[in-house]
């Protein structure tokens, strides 16, 4: 391997654990959730030990500590993806972030302001969290949800992009990489048609934020969202990024505390962007935990960290394909694609390949994905996949590919 | 190996060879139960004759633990009364939540009990009682 | 005191630190946000090294172990608030908790559906959280929002309770304590009214549920709401509780993984109660963390910290009666009170007042306290507030007494 | 003590009897700011003489460092350039972003550096900054 990313696992400390059997734990699940390192781990914990207190609310140095905290961690997000840092916004997942642009959008007094006549624009390949909100918003505001369909080998079908996004177009929301095929989407042919028609694009950067360096300006894409736990982050925190201009214009989803500018027993109005999406006292261990670990993948560095994944990938790709009765669904080359594959093994069914791994101490995701209609479309009852972080190495693949041959072996199935 | 207490010889051929599969012409309902979490799905028709299963017959896509089980079921409840099958399904929902501490009355369970090492995998137990609880679902519909 | 809970104090670390002037910490803001204890620090931190996967999705050890931690630190705060397991819903907050109800409640499908001639009830005093989601609910539907006034000494004025709660009203959501007054409200009272003429009671218990032992049952409400950072556990969780059968009757309000029954791409279902109310990868540290503070104040005991507190604010009010120019905004007397006891010191803006009782090391929060409307009828600008939990004693009572002189001999005001 | 720092005698002293308080009947422009997170508010009128600063009157409630600073402030700019007005007002701004390294330019400022300590306390900078905020939104509006 050209990149050598081994000396970091040990920053890790589930690794030092043994799972089913006794097994080293071969954890090849980054794809629904990230590992964390020690650095994060205890940026969460050192925010409670000493500097804890609610922010931008009391007269004390603690409030000022953790303020001041909390707001480097928007500084460092902001870093982290090109923006500016009042545009980033602090949510609990990037579930979150994605419903509340889609409740935004429709709150009467937002600009834009969906409405009867309006088209969403989504993928066949989205994760349900990027899928569902829209179909909501859809049903709530009577616009018309529309999709790009997926290509026999996973990738988008954009041949007639210049149907599906039309002039009715107001949001295209988008996966940026595939959870279930890995994909990379050819981004900027879509930023394009939806801007020549005035639509804003909502990007999913959940699979490729943790992976590989982003740039929101360069993306041209007008909100962005991932979430804390898969980028070596801590549970319940997820950023939503937005255009500032676009952001100013959105009213807010979530309301209560330090999101006002004044209120009264009729009504309220906002305080500024960022402040006006987050109610509330926030997630504030966890924003800082999200920090920590935005310090630690840029001493690895992204583009590493990309390097490396794309090594795996090519590996776990070649060793797939020689075994027989294995089938990968999704992309077989390397063009546009990142860590994540998903296959089948013929006569297993997933849940029962992903157990016979598990004894072997291999964790990998099995079922739909939350890509319900993606499966449907390929007529699959689930798939197995495999997923990599910085943590993950050759050796990794070679376990799983043995395992595989297990599989088949324990099921009787293949030669 | 834990695997084989989970995957017992019996629950391979019921996979390989499930039985009662192929919905009948005939029923009295018809009941379609899925498990959302891994997408495994079960239709089942059941058919009674008064106080007793007459038939039940059922199709689904899963894993080999939900379309085992499935299978055993069936053979297991079929010609037996409205109250013997609701005892037998007692008696598997229990084995189910025993943490591999029962073996199981085979008395009761026959090829059920091979379900046993299901109990010790948290995760696998909603596979093992899905056919169950749409027989469960389906009988209680006509009884009650 | 006869409630001696001194040995707890040193289980937070936070307390180990010096602030401002080298003095140790005093920590009177625990209604802003409360200390965690080392075990529920180490909870989280435990989590993450040791069983962190994404719960009730991967087919593998890890994912069953951090699913068996997530359900049993359900099953915790059932337990703790004397509710079913099944009723209980991880939220990020309680400002979430109370939008997220109050979403549920407009959106088509849920029975009761909030609708133009509705009447949704609030009181005066509440926090900008149970209120501002109220008011846009009422927006959005075309309901009304009315409200129960407060009397003079800081209470509830249920006088007009039959005007109020009228045949039309859908929903009465209230505070259980104050976090400005500290005043317990008469809920029987609220509740009786509310469910003859088949309203549902919202209880905001953000005050409450950290300070004493609650049972739902008890209380009669329909929903209840609580921040986990206020209970001494982790921030960014809290919960939302609701009855069984209102819960399954309400639409979620948040889309996404693991909340669905089925999807295609223009539609969805949903999946029970409580998942479908918790779309995406939940707050599973956090929760685990709020599950360990849960233990940590049942081994205290919810009535001893109670008690505990009592004596406190008792001890509190007494000192302050007797300082000229210091008036205490809220009731003077402990009937129905709790450790929450707001103050303004004639001739010094709040602001100031916790600027130097900070220079003594005493935290405390200054301002509006998230209830402008409450200042505006009192026409107040703020007031300083104090507030305890089960790591403060007597001694923060006399240092906090004597720092009020310091600020009037600062400030030049009163004799 | 580290409190005489921020609460210099010059700013008790603008506490206690404000300056410029009370609003004017003659303007060119009102405005109203406030903080919405501790609550404190200001409404100011200004009145410009072609390029010169004529009259800054205002009224307000909040902290002695909210109200002490548009008294300075008022003190200050009255009868400045536009040019001048807005350089002290950077040279007020860039004081209250200096984390007490700086003690301020005293011909500039004058009164003004007596809140060079308020940067050391991050969280009363806004207090500082309200009033001044007033009259950079109220000029730039009459001026541009
Ligand atoms: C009475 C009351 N309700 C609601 C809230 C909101 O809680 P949170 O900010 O944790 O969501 C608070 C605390 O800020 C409160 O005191
Ligand atoms: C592509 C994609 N989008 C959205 C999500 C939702 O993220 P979360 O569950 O963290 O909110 C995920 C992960 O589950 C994902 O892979």
């Amino acid at each position: 391997m050209s990149v050598d990313l081994s000396k970091y696992k040990k920053d890790f400390p589930i690794f030092a654990r043994k799972v089913r059997g006794g097994n080293p734990l071969i954890y090849l699940d980054s794809g629904a959730t990230s590992q964390k390192p020690e650095s994060v781990i205890s940026a969460e914990a050192d925010f409670y030990r000493t500097i804890n207190a609610a922010v931008h609310r009391g007269a004390h140095l603690l409030a000022e500590e953790a303020s001041e905290a909390y707001e480097s961690a928007r500084a460092n997000v902001a870093k982290f993806i090109g923006a500016k840092t009042d545009e980033v916004v602090f949510t609990k997942s990037a579930t979150e972030s994605l419903n509340m642009i889609a409740y935004s959008l429709g709150n009467l007094g937002s600009t834009p302001h969906i409405s009867a006549g309006d088209e969403i624009v989504v993928s066949e390949m989205e994760h349900h969290a990027n899928l569902i909100p829209w179909q909501q918003l859809a049903k709530r505001t009577g616009a018309k949800l529309t999709w790009f369909s997926i290509t026999k080998d996973g990738r988008l079908d954009l041949s007639d992009i210049s149907s599906v996004i039309t002039k009715k177009t107001k949001i295209v929301a988008i996966t940026h990489q595939s959870n279930v095929f890995g994909t990379i989407v050819p981004l900027s042919e879509i930023t394009k048609a939806a801007h020549a028609v005035g639509a804003l694009v909502v990007l999913d950067a959940c699979q490729s934020a943790p992976h590989f360096s982003i740039d929101v300006k360069k993306l041209d894409v007008d909100f962005l969202a991932f979430s804390g736990h898969k980028t070596l982050g801590p549970t319940g925190v997820g950023v939503l990024w937005g255009k500032a201009d676009v952001l100013e214009k959105l009213e807010p989803a979530l309301f209560g505390g330090s999101m006002v500018d004044s209120v009264t027993m009729e009504s309220a109005t906002w305080a500024n962007v960022p402040r006006k999406f987050e109610a509330g006292v926030p997630n504030m261990a966890q924003a800082v935990g999200l920090s920590a670990a935005i310090d630690y993948l840029n001493i690895v560095g992204m583009d590493k960290i990309f390097e490396h994944e794309q090594e795996l990938t090519e590996q776990l790709l070649s060793g797939l394909s020689k075994i027989s009765g294995v089938n990968v669904v999704g992309p077989l080359d390397m063009k546009d694609r990142g860590g994540v594959i998903s296959f089948t093994v013929d006569g297993v069914h997933p849940h029962d390949v992903g157990q016979v791994l598990d004894q072997y101490g291999i964790a990998v995701r099995t079922g739909h994905h939350c890509a319900w209609p993606l499966m449907k479309k390929l007529n699959l009852v689930g798939t197995t996949r495999a997923s990599f972080h910085l943590y993950n190495d050759s050796n990794d693949i070679y376990a799983l590919l043995e395992a595989i041959e297990k599989v088949k072996s324990y099921f009787k199935v293949g030669k | 190996m834990e695997l084989d207490s989970l995957y017992q010889e019996v629950i391979l051929d019921h996979y390989k060879s499930p039985h009662h599969k192929g919905l009948s012409d005939q029923k009295d309902i018809q009941v379609h139960h899925k498990n959302p979490s891994c997408g495994d799905e079960v239709t089942l028709n059941l058919v009674m004759d008064g106080q007793v299963v007459k038939d039940v017959s059922w199709d689904g896509v899963g894993c080999s633990i939900s379309m085992a089980s499935v299978s055993v079921m069936s053979e297991l409840i079929i010609g037996k009364s409205y109250v013997q099958a609701l005892a037998i399904f007692d008696a598997f929902f229990e084995l189910m939540q025993s943490k591999g501490q029962s073996s199981g009355d085979e008395n009761l369970l026959e090829d059920g009990v091979a379900f046993a090492g299901v109990s010790k995998f948290p995760a696998r137990i909603k596979c093992a009682l899905l056919g169950w609880m749409a027989f469960k679902d389906a009988s209680t519909q006509v009884m009650e």
